[in-house]
């Protein structure tokens, strides 16, 4: 059956794919040639090292740099009252949403708030004695009481931030009918808590600048490992208060991202762009593991106290959700819960709704959009809350799903019973079904302990409910949040659409020139075969250009799952643009009336018979008194869409050990268009692994003094090829109208729906040895799944 | 990350090496460096020189000698996980060596440089430990041979004096109808051990169990014998029940950590899983089926 | 399904060591060591340079850790609280290997058999920055083992 | 030390590492660091014929080795086969890790050139990557080594 489905992804592509032999940044990558910001090395180049505060909560006393004078390697150094002095602003905020905005700054000013913060910079001579030297910094603190989780921030005996009345960053609520009064009287309801523990993006590439100030132009040329090379140009424009013309932000290759070097303003740039102007030398700096851990954005950390009613025929009557997020110090874009929202009531009919997110500030770095961003946290307490119904009311989890999908007639609804139908089509739902019945019937008849268990979970993934609206954003604004939101807008210009240009030049050679920034997802090559497409150019006839402000004036990035969309759509946009233009122009030059004519193989040629090129593009620039001919598009999308997806994912559970192993995922996707297959599934891939990752071994553990405990790769544990299944992709491939491409995002989906397709699948293996047995917080460690076996009594329906 | 300052010194011989490790009470003796440079770069290691003995010739061999098997200091993990005489003999300590962090690692760390770093976490001191293996040091004038139970005196402490070099580890020789396991639980497969078991069985007449070791990992400064539940099963023809038993008695008087991966109550429950087993596995390899 | 998990889970390391023995010499005798800056410093293990700022500050250098995984730290001392001959209260605050360690320990005396003093003591440890980071898996057994050492290097002296 | 067949010597402090010494004093940067603590093994280069990670070896100790990196496998423009058979199955995305996934897979088909999943997935679990799920990696690298099978079989024909 799956051959079947397979059929519908359009041929044409397979084929681009096949003859690329692979993408076009590839070679470089693969010979040890790529550029990635730690790789350049610049003349006379001066090392930045960063002091950080080792408590999470205290007072600064007093710094001491009198030990580093008499060090030859020693060049300059700076604190947060020099930051002050230099009038440096607060760390950028993206006026997103009705929050409070912190009195923060990117060198912490008379006391720290979290573990790792850097209280003082540094600027050496030598790499070799960088630590040495920050070592040799003292500083003296008064510890203050510590807030590590959502329970002490709650109580708000202990204020993070002074000028806030409580430790609450906002509220968001949504409520549809009297839920309350629906779940009552219903004959079936089912509560949980479920969460996602707080997570590390971890990509293999840690950050890095490299900043060299050009006194005579007053320019600051900076390399960065960013996913927006224009944001990072807003942070530092606004930060500093210097014009962004001033700023020529660059990134050529970059190790990944996922969200971690997207949506966060972090200090290193901002204070690598003042030691370069102040010593007039190139400065460069570059994360070790632990200050990654320490300071990049972290993710999930969200708990959801979930309540869903049926009636008897397995029909939803009312949800009610009481979302917590523990948001860290809160830095640029701490507002995922906001996303969660959106995918937890986007995909099934909810008649009643009583839903409440609090976000809370505490003692820990601050948390950002890593891969998903909120979304899965969405889909997993939705999709988990499905689950326990469908066993409490003997329903199969398919057909419990199926039933309430929201708006049944849209095309939307049909395109998800058809993501669940096609699982069941492909054969592989049935045959895990009698795998895992095979296996289970050994339970008990076997010595103690020796046979493992088999679970199977599912877990689909719909739209957001269309909650991304400034009606929404604004809805419940304080008067502290309206004045920060004001305050802040004119720092940071909204996103806007994407950037895309498309120029020819005399040989018929293309440039794409884009607002997307790839580090992985393959721009370099789906880019150039959209405009190769466009203008009938060959594949190797397109240069693709990203991450330079000077080249690209204006651009968004590559994060939300939108550069295929968003990015990609631009390009077909600004490729369209130039084709009429040149029709046209060339329609004039021939005397001919345009629709005669069609741009093709570098040349004017007749509609009809396109292998008859009338005028080559040279002769037609030449005409036209230029060299080059160019066309820019601004692509924004009215409402962007995610791919819908169904996964299915079985483990085996070694009950005495508390381990798992997953043996086998198969993901049934609808990304719209498939612009190239051979990306799209590597995106899966990953997006899947790394929601096995959060749901097996990632997490990010404080001790009660706000330590943080699993610091290196040692102890945060991402997952190896030993960790990981084999990930089988079934396309659907739909168009979707809302593109110009067709294209929708679908980057992050593998990861969106990932989290509840596995902890679903661990529970329902869980559920076979002992009723109401559950793991209910990702990552479900070996220890927590003994756990649940052994608390299994006191647990309730 | 870089370590702090240090001198280093690269001796041609091991006199040489022995004479420099004398004069200099802060120096370290640095093998394949897998577990010395990992803390020196985080510094929470910061000798003041390094005396490299990586490249000591004679120093890397696995040999039959009489009654034991030697195995040089500087024999890497790898060379251990694919010697066939330790394979076939000594099973338990192939399989410890197999599980040690991953290939990169097992190709440069060596036998020696892992039992002089001594980490309660690392898996060859219990595989050593149950196979009741021997030390050999040398100093400037005189060789010591010290049993594994004296050998490994706390966490990171080992027997070795500042003035001493570890060169040979021997194995002796198990008696007829000897079979071993080790069992590594981990979160995954190359982290350092949650709780670790190797367990060595002899088996006599109507395979009444004539020996058994079973030595405990990560659990305590150093590798530990359960030494109630070896008392308990032996003379005793083994099955299921007695079995249990023995894993009930492997955590009695024992006081595993608590940390980010599995609280000490977690671990008191793993190892009398890894106990059984283990123990069921060595039995499985004597012969014994159906346990 | 109600679940009995913790709302937010977190590992929550408490580092608290306590424990009592008795010693022949009488309370009096066992008080002036205990408070006795230059006395009491010496039960720490490698200690340089001792600094004594007045009778309840001193400070001093000590190598911190286990066998080759330990660093030369600051430590501050200072006695928050003396009740002469029954109680004493001792804050250490130590700064090194890019870390800081902060002891609250505390002795009480009381008249034990035949003229001797029985000490109850109690050692609150919390540890800050690279050692909490990296040595989650060891910094229980390690601190209990160091606390041990000063507590067997105090019994001798306070014997006659 | 001989360095992608060339020789190379140079004056260090005794406590530069490996991975510092060729991609600060040599620009060999297709080396990369990943992790500082040796989990990572985007550092990985081939040592005397065995793969290392060289954020865990002192330059001085690789004084006299022969090294190979990632800047050694293609000879001039033609890509090594298991490069070739990476960029054809989609081994990489970012690329970050790549380098040392290569080295590891070359070191690991030497050893064993007939691996089965399970070889390979163990071979490379020192190599981390976040984005590729190893999916592809594990299929580049089958597909190496059926691609040098081939080879080995029309040279014998």
């Amino acid at each position: 059956m799956s051959v079947v489905v397979e059929q519908e992804v359009s041929v044409a592509q397979e084929e681009k794919v096949s003859e690329l032999k692979g993408r076009l940044e590839d070679p470089r990558l693969l010979t040890g040639k790529g550029r990635y910001v730690d790789d350049l090395k610049m003349e006379d180049q001066a090392y930045m090292g960063i002091v950080r505060s080792p408590f999470a909560h205290a007072r600064i006393k007093r710094i001491d740099l009198s030990k580093l004078q008499s060090s030859p390697d020693f060049i300059a150094a700076l604190t947060g009252e020099d930051l002050l002095r230099e009038g440096v602003a607060t760390v950028t905020e993206l006026p997103m949403l009705a929050h409070k905005f912190a009195n923060r700054h990117q060198l912490a000013v008379s006391k720290v708030r979290f573990a790792g913060e850097p209280v003082a910079a540094i600027l050496v001579r030598r790499k070799n004695s960088l630590e040495d030297l920050v070592e040799q910094v003292e500083v003296d603190y008064e510890t203050l009481p510590v807030v590590t989780s959502i329970e002490e921030s709650k109580k708000g005996g202990t204020l993070i931030y002074e000028d806030w009345n409580d430790n609450i960053f906002y509220t968001l609520s949504r409520k549809r009918g009297d839920a309350e009064s629906a779940i009552a009287p219903a004959p079936h309801v089912i509560r949980a808590r479920e969460g996602i523990r707080r997570q590390e993006a971890a990509p293999m590439e840690p950050r890095s600048v490299l900043v060299t100030y050009k006194r005579e132009e007053g320019l600051y040329e900076v390399y960065a490992t960013v996913q927006s090379v224009h944001f990072l140009r807003q942070y530092l424009s606004s930060e500093l208060k210097i014009p962004e013309a001033k700023f020529h932000v660059k990134v050529m290759d970059m190790g990944g991202g996922f969200g971690s070097k997207g949506g966060n303003s972090y200090p290193e740039p901002v204070l690598a762009c003042l030691f370069s102007k102040r010593t007039g030398l190139p400065v460069k700096w570059t994360a070790t593991r632990t200050e990654e851990f320490l300071e990049a954005a972290a993710g999930r950390d969200e708990y959801c106290d979930i309540t869903l009613a049926c009636d008897k025929n397995g029909m939803i009557v009312a949800l009610k959700a009481r979302i917590e997020c523990d948001v860290g110090v809160s830095g640029t874009s701490a507002f995922m819960a906001f996303a969660t929202v959106g995918f937890m009531l986007g995909t099934y009919e909810i008649p009643k709704l009583d839903l409440k997110a609090q976000c809370y500030v505490t003692n820990k770095m601050t948390v950002g959009p890593i891969r998903g961003a909120g979304r899965p946290e969405g889909v997993y307490f939705i999709e988990r809350a499905m689950d326990i119904m469908a066993k409490k009311i003997g329903l199969d989890p398919i057909e419990f799903r199926r039933r309430n999908i929201a708006d049944p007639q849209s095309p939307e609804s049909e395109g998800y019973r058809d993501l669940l139908d096609t699982l069941v089509k492909s054969g592989h739902y049935e045959e895990i079904q009698r795998w895992r019945d095979d296996l289970s019937s050994d339970i008990g008849k076997e010595k103690d302990g020796r046979a493992l268990v088999a679970g199977v979970g599912i877990s689909l993934l719909g739209g957001d409910a269309g909650i991304f609206s400034i009606r929404s954003m604004l809805a419940g604004m304080s008067l502290r949040g309206l004045v920060g939101f004001i305050r802040m807008l004119p720092r940071f210009r909204s996103f806007g659409g994407e950037y895309g240009r498309v120029t020819m030049n005399k040989s018929g050679e293309v440039y794409v020139y884009t607002g997307s920034s790839p580090h992985g997802q393959g721009h370099e090559t789906a880019f150039a075969q959209l405009a190769s497409e466009e203008l009938g150019v060959p594949i190797d006839k397109v240069k693709v250009v990203w991450g330079d402000t000077e080249q690209i004036p204006h651009g968004v990035g590559t994060f939300g799952s939108r550069s295929g969309a968003a990015g990609g759509s631009s390009v077909v946009d600004a490729s369209r643009r130039l084709k009429s233009d040149l029709i046209k122009k060339a329609s004039k030059i021939l005397g001919r009336d345009r629709g005669s004519l069609d741009f093709r193989n570098g040349g004017i040629v007749e509609a009809k018979h396109p292998e008859n090129v009338l005028v080559e593009i040279g002769d037609i620039l030449d005409r036209l008194g230029t060299t080059e001919i160019s066309a820019i598009s601004i692509y924004s999308q009215r409402s962007p869409r995610d791919a819908s997806a169904a996964h299915l994912c079985a483990v085996t559970l070694d009950p005495e050990l508390g381990t798992i192993k997953i043996v086998k995922y198969v993901v049934v996707e609808d990304c719209g268009r498939i612009i190239n297959k051979t990306i799209v599934d590597g995106q899966l891939h990953g997006g899947v692994v790394h929601a096995v990752g959060g749901s097996l071994f990632e997490k990010l553990a404080y001790d009660d003094q706000g330590n943080l405990l699993t610091a290196t790769m040692m102890d945060y544990n991402i997952p190896t090829a030993q960790d990981s299944p084999d990930v089988e992709i079934l396309h659907r491939g739909t168009p979707f109208a809302g593109a110009l491409n067709g294209v929708k995002g679908m980057g992050e989906t593998g990861t969106m729906a990932g989290y509840a397709a596995v902890m679903n699948a661990i529970n329902d293996a869980l559920s076979q040895i002992q009723p109401g047995a559950q793991v209910n917080v990702a990552p479900a460690t070996p220890d927590s799944i003994f756990a649940a076996l052994a608390n299994h009594t006191s647990q309730s329906t | 990350m870089i370590p702090k300052k240090f001198d280093y010194y690269a001796p041609s011989s091991l006199n040489e090496a022995i004479q420099l490790l004398t004069e200099n009470e802060e120096a370290k003796v640095l093998a394949g460096g897998q577990s010395l440079l990992g803390l020196m770069k985080l510094r929470l290691a910061a000798p003041t020189a390094l005396v490299d003995i990586s490249k000591l010739p004679g120093l890397s061999y696995v040999r039959e000698d009489g009654d034991h098997l030697a195995i040089g200091a500087l024999t890497t993990h790898d060379t251990i996980e694919h010697s066939p005489a330790i394979k076939e003999k000594f099973t338990v300590l192939n399989e410890a060596a197999s599980k040690i962090g991953d290939q990169q690692t097992r190709n440069l760390g060596t036998i020696g440089g892992s039992v002089c770093h001594a980490d309660p976490a690392a898996d060859l001191p219990t595989a050593l430990r149950v196979l009741e293996a021997e030390f050999v040091m040398k100093a400037k004038k005189n060789e010591r041979v010290m049993p594994a139970s004296d050998f490994f005196v706390d966490f990171f402490t080992t027997a070795v004096g500042h003035d001493e070099v570890l060169t040979e580890i021997r194995l002796p020789y198990l008696p007829p109808k000897s079979a071993s396991a080790y069992l590594k639980h981990s979160l995954r497969e190359h982290d350092f051990a949650i709780v670790a078991a190797g367990t060595v069985t002899t088996l006599g007449d109507g395979d009444v169990c004539r020996e058994v070791r079973i030595g405990l990992g990560a659990i305590g400064p150093t590798p530990l014998r359960a030494t109630t539940a070896e008392q308990y099963l032996k003379g005793k023809v083994l099955d299921d029940a007695k079995i249990a038993d023995a894993a009930v008695k492997a955590v009695e008087g024992v006081s595993p950590p608590s940390d980010v991966h599995g609280s000490k109550q977690y671990r008191l429950e793993m190892i009398k899983v890894l106990t059984k087993r283990s123990l069921r596995l060595a039995l499985s390899r004597a012969g014994i089926s159906g346990i | 399904m109600q679940t009995t998990l913790p709302k937010a889970p977190r590992e929550v390391e408490i580092l608290h060591y306590d424990g009592s023995f008795e010693v022949n010499s009488p309370k009096d005798v066992v008080y002036d060591f205990i408070a006795d800056p230059a006395k009491v410093s010496t039960i720490l293990p490698d200690v340089q340079d001792v600094k004594i700022t007045d009778h309840d500050d001193f400070s001093m250098k000590a190598k911190m850790g286990i066998s080759f995984v330990k660093g030369l730290m600051d430590v501050k001392c200072t006695f928050t609280e003396k009740t002469p001959f029954t109680f004493l209260k001792l804050k250490a605050n130590a700064n090194g290997l890019s870390s800081v360690v902060e002891l609250e320990a505390s002795f009480t005396l009381k008249d034990g058999e035949v003229g001797g003093t029985v000490v109850r003591w109690a050692a609150d440890v919390k540890i800050a920055g690279l050692l909490a980071r990296v040595g989650s898996r060891l910094i229980d057994s390690a601190t209990q083992k160091y606390v041990t050492e000063m507590i067997n290097s105090l019994k001798p002296k306070l014997t006659q | 030390m001989r360095i992608n067949h060339k020789e190379y010597s140079g004056e260090v402090e005794p406590r530069t590492l490996l991975v510092y010494f060729l991609r600060d004093e040599l620009n060999l940067t297709g080396t990369h660091v990943g992790c500082d603590t040796g989990h990572c093994g985007a550092c990985t280069v081939v040592l005397d014929g065995k793969a290392v990670k060289s954020c865990m070896v002192l330059a001085v100790q690789a004084s006299g080795a022969e090294i190979l990196t990632v800047e050694g496998l293609a000879d001039d423009d033609r890509l090594h086969p298991i490069q070739e058979a990476f960029r054809e199955n989609h081994g990489l995305q970012c690329g970050f890790c790549t380098p040392g996934l290569l080295m590891s897979s070359l070191a690991l088909l030497r050893e064993n050139p007939h691996p089965t999943e399970a070889d390979i997935r163990r071979g490379i679990e020192g190599n981390l990557c976040r984005c590729t799920g190893y999916v592809n990696v594990v299929k580049s690298i089958r597909a190496a080594a059926e691609a040098a099978a081939k080879r080995r079989m029309e040279v014998e024909r």
